[in-house]
């Protein structure tokens, strides 16, 4: 299944773009997706949001979410 | 109820006076609180601050934000909020964020203004990147307010 | 530090506006917070207010909100504070009071805000005198506020 | 010694008048003062204030001081 991925921030510059898709295997989590993508592992304070909602890693994806990963919000 | 991203310069007290004339209804509230958050030319040890970007992720953070302004008008019976947050490029003291609040009494306007730009402090997703004579750097959390929340949360219990 | 004890409508918006960019330094402070209070076409009860006068005790108003200004400068690093205070003949929907205070970070603010509008609505010398069909009035006390104070701070400490 | 009386929002209404000018003997207190103007009781609530600082009925007063009786006030 098809999944958009985002990444800002901080995140963006590690993993030195700003968003990709990628294709895996139906039924994959969050954390399946990370490891998809990279080798590293993940920041351990790494935000997660699944079309829009924050969620954790165990979140099980469906074809077509839209994954977000950003370091921890400074915003106001 | 109103939540504005924008990219570009806001006058704060412009941009609350022309929401009230327009959406709240004469008479009816007791009480307004605003908050307006402003970039200092300081931070975090850092006493020359240039610029700032501010990075955000569009829809997601307009519907964060709405629904934090939701939960406010439910919880404290608070007739109307209306939020304004920078993006992109920001100079030292321009307005990063207003938070504006209209209720009968002033208890729950207080209560749920802060409780908008606590929340959107700690979960609307925002990135701020700093830059001065050396260089860009992206912020990493809100240290001292942090600091200054707990210190007040304790002022206040042990007052 | 200002305090104005007005007879006569003011728009508190441009006011703090106008004060913001008269006495605060650039990019020195991070948080603004400012409490509105507007007269309500209702009361405890009352609910066809057609007027309001506002006494109070010339001289000594303006020591007491002075002073109370000066104690949350001191107490909570306040980079300063600004207060409006109507007098005499007020329409329903006009601005009474307007408390305005700058700091560097948001906590302090919010706690120096609500701090002088509280002791304003309990210790300032001033008496409401409301008007309707009925005819006129001293207002007894802030009941409606108080509950929601109590309430408030209930809420607080049992979140 | 001389001193003077100010009545703010319903005791000027009571009393009848704004201010007033009262005689009284050395070491009076407040109470003595109310009790020099008028036979009624003190009302439960009223707040008193000497030269414009809140003060209590035990206060001892001073030639030339500005005494003000007025009930809760009710701004903001």
């Amino acid at each position: 299944m098809k999944i958009a991925i985002k990444y800002f921030a901080s995140m963006r510059d590690t993993m030195g773009k700003a968003n990709e898709s990628v294709d895996i295997s139906e039924k994959s989590s969050v954390a399946d997706l990370w490891g998809a993508v990279t080798q590293n592992p993940m920041p351990e304070n790494t935000l997660i949001a699944v079309n829009m909602e924050y969620t954790s890693s165990e979140h099980v994806l469906n074809e077509g979410d839209e994954v977000a990963f950003f370091p921890p919000v400074t915003g106001g | 109820m109103k939540v504005i991203i924008q990219d570009g310069e806001f006058d704060p007290w412009k941009a609350v006076q022309e929401y009230q004339s327009e959406n709240i209804a004469d008479g009816k509230h007791g009480a307004s609180v605003t908050f307006i958050g402003s970039m200092r030319d300081f931070n975090d040890g850092v006493d020359d601050l240039s610029k700032m970007y501010l990075d955000h992720y569009p829809g997601m953070t307009e519907k964060h934000i709405e629904r934090v302004c939701e939960d406010a008008l439910n919880k404290w019976d608070v007739l109307d909020a209306f939020v304004v947050h920078r993006v992109g490029n920001i100079a030292p003291n321009d307005a990063i964020v207003l938070v504006a609040v209209w209720s009968e009494h002033r208890a729950m306007a207080f209560d749920a203004c802060r409780f908008i730009i606590n929340d959107l402090k700690h979960r609307a997703p925002f990135w701020k990147r700093e830059a001065n004579e050396d260089g860009e750097r992206w912020v990493e959390g809100n240290t001292v307010d942090e600091v200054a929340d707990q210190h007040s949360d304790m002022a206040k219990r042990a007052s």
